[in-house]
């Protein structure tokens, strides 16, 4: 019985215990015609290592394509020791600490996660994980209507240079809830938000406005701008970010005078592995004006008994289990794991390492423009300072193209088509520190050739 | 003696670091207005030195590889190692999830059987794996609820339904759909009061969400009344499967007639809470609502696996994450669910169930109180301390932090809110009948303490890396994150 | 620096506290003539991404073959929490425990390994490891020199039978100290060691006889009669055994009437991983009247000053580190994680488990056996019971097959011809548990192609 | 009141297991008698059981992961972790070894450079990987010694000299290669006393065998000397490599004339002790001895690596395991060498020595003795705790018990034999400056309890698992296989 300890004579000494002659009797309380006593469309058991055969088998069929595409989700290095120490028994199988003092582990790195993003972000405090960023965008949505208690609208101005997925989750979780959130457009030529659209909104009831530094495309937007509006207006803002680039940028606390209200992004750059989605690692921060508004869980550093210090859960009166449908939001298990090894690999990385991490993602995502479009007549669609990632732009649709290249062993890019139809055939593209140069001159090369013989197939030049 | 692990920003020195894990300088030709003014403040650490604190820290932890975690409403059950290495092989790792389906066939196959396997054993029709925690699949269901109603031009029905026995996530969820929460009350024999919830339906009922078996640790006995009665009213009903893992194999709320269900794969699957997450809250639906379910769903054409989105699913609520869930977890949980098989499912039922009725039995014996003393257990059971709070003063809290004492973690504390000073038990089927006696041999020693010197419990634990801590203090004197000292 | 946590400002402060002004200083003892100031042929550093890109690329290029060979080394399924707990730091970094009382974990540890092999070979004590089946086998001969006080000839007697690699290791290693290590010739119909031969030592001064079962072949030798042999005529035995084959055969302890003196052997099968031959675990466990001859650690259970069960360190008189030049061995570092892996494995295993695994080794083994032999044209060189392996007789060379299959991604046995010329064309073949009927089939089906394509090439009918 | 972990047998109930790792029965037809009459007792535990008793024992250790851990001889530096997971990749774990080198290029790629690399770092003229320890490097080393002779016929070469501060593997492996011993002194400067050298050489003499840095913690100042003595009365000269982590990078074995080192890539290389092992000792050897290297060796032809045998080397002393040693640890020392690359092994023995200079430095001005006050440390020094002893009656092992209550482990004690209540520590370099100064303040808050009240340290220690153990009783009460109850 895989996992289940119990001997024939265990079960025997319990039933009798119990005074029952069988386990089905301790289903005796549900109704007779409800109960099934078989699992068609489950098959039967098989061993781990039978289970593991199979895996492997499917792993290599999936293969390890060489990755280009960004677009919300990147390959870094993920140092050796993040993985060994996450997956530690004491970390991974432990629940969300509720009784602190046998918690305090997971305790600190919820402290140590926190402060390292409320430093990232320049901002005050820091939840210790939401979902993702997509869903953490959301929640950013929501709690900027409860912390703007002036704004009646629940009004909230999203830039098209949004990532299109964050603003699609965005929608759907908060339309309960009765916000609006509406789009701004960009300027086709640079890839960015020109403020100027901002000016038919003045004066208008606004709770928020949403700034993505850098942009979906990877164009950096003029977020000092932006916000010096937002505050103007009388509205918050929700600064999304990868927080990668903030080695580099300025930070969301920084933006403008006043800085942002609200920091949130996807922290999966720190340490956790693409794996085809998720688990990933949401996060935000705030100002400590509004940290009663902010949802998730929040550790906090205190004292014992005897004066020492430890760390405890805090400010519970927020989350669901203590204020139930009043709560900030109905978020109970969280990434927590995610958050471990997010902690871990900025322990690692530092200030100086994560700097180079970033400056690499920008130098490479140079390397590979200028190679796809010097070699292969592709061209980059934006000017501008760029970060991370590059929209170019193909003389033919992106799908068959990211089809050959797979058949190729190269993950492409993102097809734009879907999202951003008024670019044509625009392909986003990303380059981290982890490829090479090699890997970049494999890409132009198969690029050229896929380009050239779909061409010569269709009797065009390249 | 023994140093307690200092924060890691306390053991940072300018122009330390882990230098192996940084790659060469670039040139950025970042121009200067974008440009950061002072670096953030991160620790400059050795490789060493993070490596010895964090394993440190994780020794700090009680969890289930290390301890006993009875923690009810959790299923702390042992979690599969072959779950966290096959769910980690460099090739599912290294997927970008925008990577075309070409490439994850055999990822998608395994997701797709497992949206199958999860189909089979809550009866329901389909099944999305998007949802990326219970709360999440919670909204799924309640946002699928409105979308039914809404496209039934049924705009009128606002209000859900939730048994005050419920997870604080059941009315938290339905507040964030916008729902209005309509709460109805338990019986006395944990039962949900029927008189109550006709009371409560109406042309507004949007729903019902019922967790079965409850938190009060008990099966609801009328769960197809409650059924009738809220689909007659027009409503829809919402299964609450976090504590599926009792009645696995057994009983599926499919046949209950129930139109959405969460599982928290995360519990029932054994894949690892992780202190916190990531959890899955896979969603079934009945056929009702199989319209509304949430993208991405995998579909299969012919022998090739891919991603159903807003296209083929046009009346969809939409997408709930970034990309398509915690795949990892889903990974987990299939490997899991492989290697338990039908018969195995069907055990996880029975066992959990024995493992609390015996331990629920012991503990009467030995003079504890059930809550629901007439009622068989589920895989979770719950004990109330008010005579003990009456006689000795000592409350659910003490017998809690002493436990920790005596080497188990607590059981859930003061949930549900119904029941006064009470621990809600469940100790899953991976335990074995050994640790459950321990654990009453613990609980009947703390007894006695608590008779004999009431007082020492109050300052219980005394063996831990703290003692108890002060939570008004950390609440007052918010100190959320590290600051460099003089700033 | 990679792994150097000295800043600036502390070089500093240090030199400055020594009392010197650069680093150098520090050197100044060692001849000036001697000292070097670069490492020529030693590469420029990469950082942990880099290595782990290139560790990626060789493994790749290595490839996973389906494995046929044993041989000594053998596949087997390795539970996942095997390496998940023996990696975990506390295990991995710790060093030999002599602060016993800060080493408690590792100590235990080689006290639960040394009973499982004690109930294993049913002997009474065992050690905690040596370095690998080879060199304890030389050890036991080693040993069974001084135990048996009364022989004087430094004479034992190897059947051919026994693994000829660790035969080669076992002269190495006890030449020095005048071992004679005779070799018994086997029946080449039988693959088995005659027990008749040894009629013409009779009378002689015999230290040992080693008797390996299964042998070398996989077939079963008759222990019995051979330990039988040694009894009567004053020599000891030690016992060579593949550890997994001790669920279901007669453990050494019981073999003839008084079971051997010391049995050894290799104990990577349980939950050591191939990886190229190393690093394996030696195991060797004798009689208690011996145990102080024996070479390596033990740990014994004691208890502390408050009467508190504990383990130790124990008999280390035995070892080089007291007693120096007259230790039973200069056996110091062993393979002490691998020794963790193992008892975690048993413990997973259980006399159930194990015996399962057992038998499926001899069930996939037949199953091969049959296969190959149906289809292919090859024949078995031994009839007789067997465990684990088998010798398979072509009508060719082996190795050039071996190559022609190992370009098909099959890794087809080891060659006998080497050691065993006498047998013709003779190939060692195993299947372990993990092999799959399917796997068998691809095996018989690639070995039929390659057998029909050579001898079509050189005009034979196969 | 937590629970002392019992051993793994006293969990086992039986028909218990952990079966999702139990293959399906088979039919094995072997016959009776053959077949084991009894089954033998092996632990009948679930999977969670497992895990958790191991996972619990783990947290017994103190380790370099989790402590500071100056042992001296024992080079307990960082073990990258990044060493571990590399060669663990499942193609490098499931090569067997005699599969056809074509499926391991890219394994014997790594082996090779590690070779060159060995090479380069020692001065010698090859290198062979295959012993599995130091000691067994040792082994090679004097049998090659020996072969070298026969091969010269110079049968009569049987002694080998060994300084007295040797450690103790040392004439361990000159007897188990049917060696006799000479033992010389060492001055009380720490270096080999010339004159007893030159009176141990003779005919006789097969070589001898160094240390150096010697065990005493300092560089020998007369290297050359000994060597050119040694080699004028016809012997040879070995080099144990143990201490090579003080001088990488800035003086080479081979540059001194030896013909022969061992390195401990446990040590110097950093592959992790594993709580008793594995290692590898791999060999260098110079001109001379070039003929007798151990086999296999990794040898390239063309672009094309392959295992060398004795069909290559006929002169090989032979084979020194089943396969090709410890192939394991040494893709694990390749990786830590490619990381580290030509800088950074120097900055190795730079830095190792800077933290013993440093730690040796503030542990004198803090009143402790030095055993050699007027030398340089090397990597690791001596203090001697001569003088506590007789003025508070406390020794070498009252100290490092007590530092272990301290979150320290303990230093190497009485060791080497020649140092009266010595301490020898190893700081290593990955050890940062504050480690360091704690230590120092641990020791001298160890020497005021001392000074205050020596009988409390002879109880030491009081926080660990289990207060000071009874080894006497260990080996008089000889229990060192766990056995049922009644039997
Ligand atoms: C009954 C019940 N419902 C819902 C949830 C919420 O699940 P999650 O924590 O995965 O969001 C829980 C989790 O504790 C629960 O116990
Ligand atoms: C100086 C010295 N030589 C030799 C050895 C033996 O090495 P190993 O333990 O790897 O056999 C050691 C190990 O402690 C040592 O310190």
């Amino acid at each position: 019985m895989p996992y289940i300890p119990h001997t024939d004579e265990d079960i025997g000494a319990m039933l009798e215990r119990i005074g029952i002659r069988d386990i089905d009797e301790l289903f005796d309380e549900i109704p007779k015609e409800l109960r099934i006593d078989s699992l068609p469309g489950v098959p039967a058991a098989l061993t781990e290592m039978e289970v593991a055969r199979l895996m492997s088998e499917r792993a290599a069929q999936d293969g390890r394509p060489l990755n280009f595409i960004g677009a919300g989700a990147y390959e870094h290095h993920i140092p050796a020791p993040v993985w060994a120490i996450t997956t530690r028994g004491e970390f991974y199988s432990a629940y969300t600490p509720y009784q602190a003092e046998a918690s305090q582990g997971t305790l600190q790195v919820m402290y140590e996660f926190q402060s390292m993003i409320a430093s990232l972000t320049a901002m005050d405090v820091s939840n210790a994980s939401l979902y993702d960023g997509a869903s953490a965008l959301a929640e950013a949505c929501l709690m900027a209507v409860r912390a703007h208690r002036r704004s009646k609208s629940a009004h909230i101005l999203v830039p098209v240079t949004v990532n299109p997925a964050w603003r699609r989750v965005a929608r759907v979780i908060t339309e309960g809830q009765g916000l609006v959130l509406e789009e701004l457009p960009y300027c086709t030529e640079q890839g960015t938000t020109i403020p100027q659209v901002l000016e038919r909104y003045a004066g208008q009831d606004i709770t928020a406005l949403v700034i993505q530094q850098p942009n979906f495309f990877g164009q950096l937007e003029d977020a000092d701008a932006l916000a010096r509006w937002a505050r103007a207006n009388g509205a918050q803002v929700i600064a999304v970010t990868n927080p990668v680039s903030l080695a580099l940028l300025t930070p969301p606390g920084e933006w403008g005078e006043g800085g942002a209200d609200i920091a949130c992004g996807e922290a999966q750059p720190f340490g956790v592995p693409l794996s085809s989605g998720g688990p990933y690692v949401g996060f935000m921060a705030t100002r400590l004006e509004h940290v009663r508004q902010m949802p998730g869980r929040i550790a906090g550093r205190t004292v014992d008994l005897e004066g020492r210090t430890g760390f405890t859960l805090t400010l519970q009166a927020r989350e669901q289990h203590i204020r139930r449908g009043k709560a900030t939001s109905n978020i109970c298990t969280n990434q927590g794991l995610l958050m471990t090894a997010a902690t871990i690999y900025l322990s690692l990385l530092g200030p100086a390492g994560l700097a180079r991490v970033a400056g690499a993602c920008v130098a490479r995502t140079r390397e590979l423009v200028e190679a796809l479009t010097t070699r292969c007549g592709v061209r980059a669609a934006f000017p501008g300072p760029r970060f991370h990632e590059a929209v170019l732009l193909l003389d033919r649709p992106v799908v068959p193209v990211l089809e050959s290249l797979a058949a190729a062993g190269i993950a492409g890019g993102y097809d734009l088509a879907r999202d951003f139809p008024e670019l044509g055939h625009a392909l986003l593209v990303c380059a981290t520190e982890t490829r090479t140069s090699a890997d970049i001159e494999t890409y132009a090369r198969t690029l050229h050739r896929t380009l050239g013989r779909a061409a010569a197939a269709a009797g065009v030049r390249p | 003696m023994k140093r307690i692990e200092p924060v890691i920003f306390d053991l940072s020195r300018s122009g330390r670091g882990a230098t192996a894990q940084h790659p060469p300088a670039a040139e950025t030709a970042i121009p200067a207005q974008f440009r950061r003014r002072r670096p953030p403040v991160l620790p400059e650490v050795s490789e060493l030195q993070a490596v010895r604190h964090y394993t440190r820290l994780s020794q700090l932890n009680y969890s289930i590889d290390t301890q006993f975690y009875p923690l009810g409403s959790c299923t702390m059950k042992y979690n599969p190692r072959a779950c966290n290495s096959l769910a980690m092989l460099p090739e599912f790792l290294g997927r970008h999830p925008l990577a075309p389906a070409a490439t994850g066939q055999g990822m998608l196959a395994c997701l797709f059987e497992l949206q199958e396997m999860l189909k089979a054993v809550t009866g329901m029709a389909a099944v999305s794996l998007t949802p990326m925690a219970g709360a999440q699949g919670e909204f799924t269901g309640v946002a699928m609820i409105r979308a039914f109603h809404r496209a039934h031009g049924d705009l009128a029905r606002n209000e859900i339904i939730v048994p005050d026995a419920a997870h604080g996530t059941n009315p938290a969820t339905a507040s964030m759909c916008g729902m209005k929460i309509r709460e109805i009350a338990s019986l006395a024999n944990g039962d949900v009061d029927l008189a109550a919830l006709d009371a409560a339906l109406s042309p507004a009922t949007a729903g019902i969400m019922l967790t079965n078996p409850s938190t009060l640790g008990v099966f609801e006995r009328r769960i197809t009344e409650i059924e009738r009665k809220v689909h007659a009213a027009g409503g829809l009903v919402y299964y609450d499967g976090a504590n599926l893992n009792a009645i696995l194999g057994k009983v599926r709320p499919g046949d209950m007639g129930f139109d959405v269900i969460h599982t928290n794969l995360h519990k029932t699957f054994s894949t690892p809470h992780g202190g916190g997450g990531p959890g899955s809250g896979a969603v079934g639906v009945g056929e009702r609502l199989l319209p509304f379910l949430p993208v991405p769903v995998v579909g299969r054409d012919g022998d090739r696996y891919r991603w159903l989105d807003e296209r083929d699913l046009p009346q969809s609520i939409g997408q709930l994450s970034g990309f398509m869930g915690n795949t990892g977890v889903l990974l987990r949980a299939y490997v899991y669910m492989r290697i338990l098989g039908a018969a195995g499912m069907r055990r996880v039922g029975e066992f959990s169930t024995l493992n609390a009725n015996y331990l629920l039995q012991r503990l009467r014996e030995a003079g504890f109180d059930a809550a629901y003393p007439e009622r068989r257990a589920s895989h979770e059971f719950i004990i109330t301390l008010r005579r003990q709070t009456r006689e000795q003063g000592v409350t659910a809290m003490d017998f809690a932090k002493r436990l920790l004492d005596y080497g188990y973690h607590a059981p859930t504390t003061y949930f549900p809110l119904l029941v006064p000073e009470c621990l809600l038990i469940e100790p899953t089927e991976t335990e074995t009948r050994e640790e459950l006696d321990g654990f009453v041999d613990a609980l009947v020693a703390i007894q006695r303490e608590a008779e004999a010197d009431a007082a020492m419990l109050k300052g219980a634990p005394y063996t831990l890396p703290v003692r108890r801590l002060d939570d008004v203090r950390a609440a007052k004197q918010l100190d959320v994150a590290w600051k460099p000292a003089g700033a």
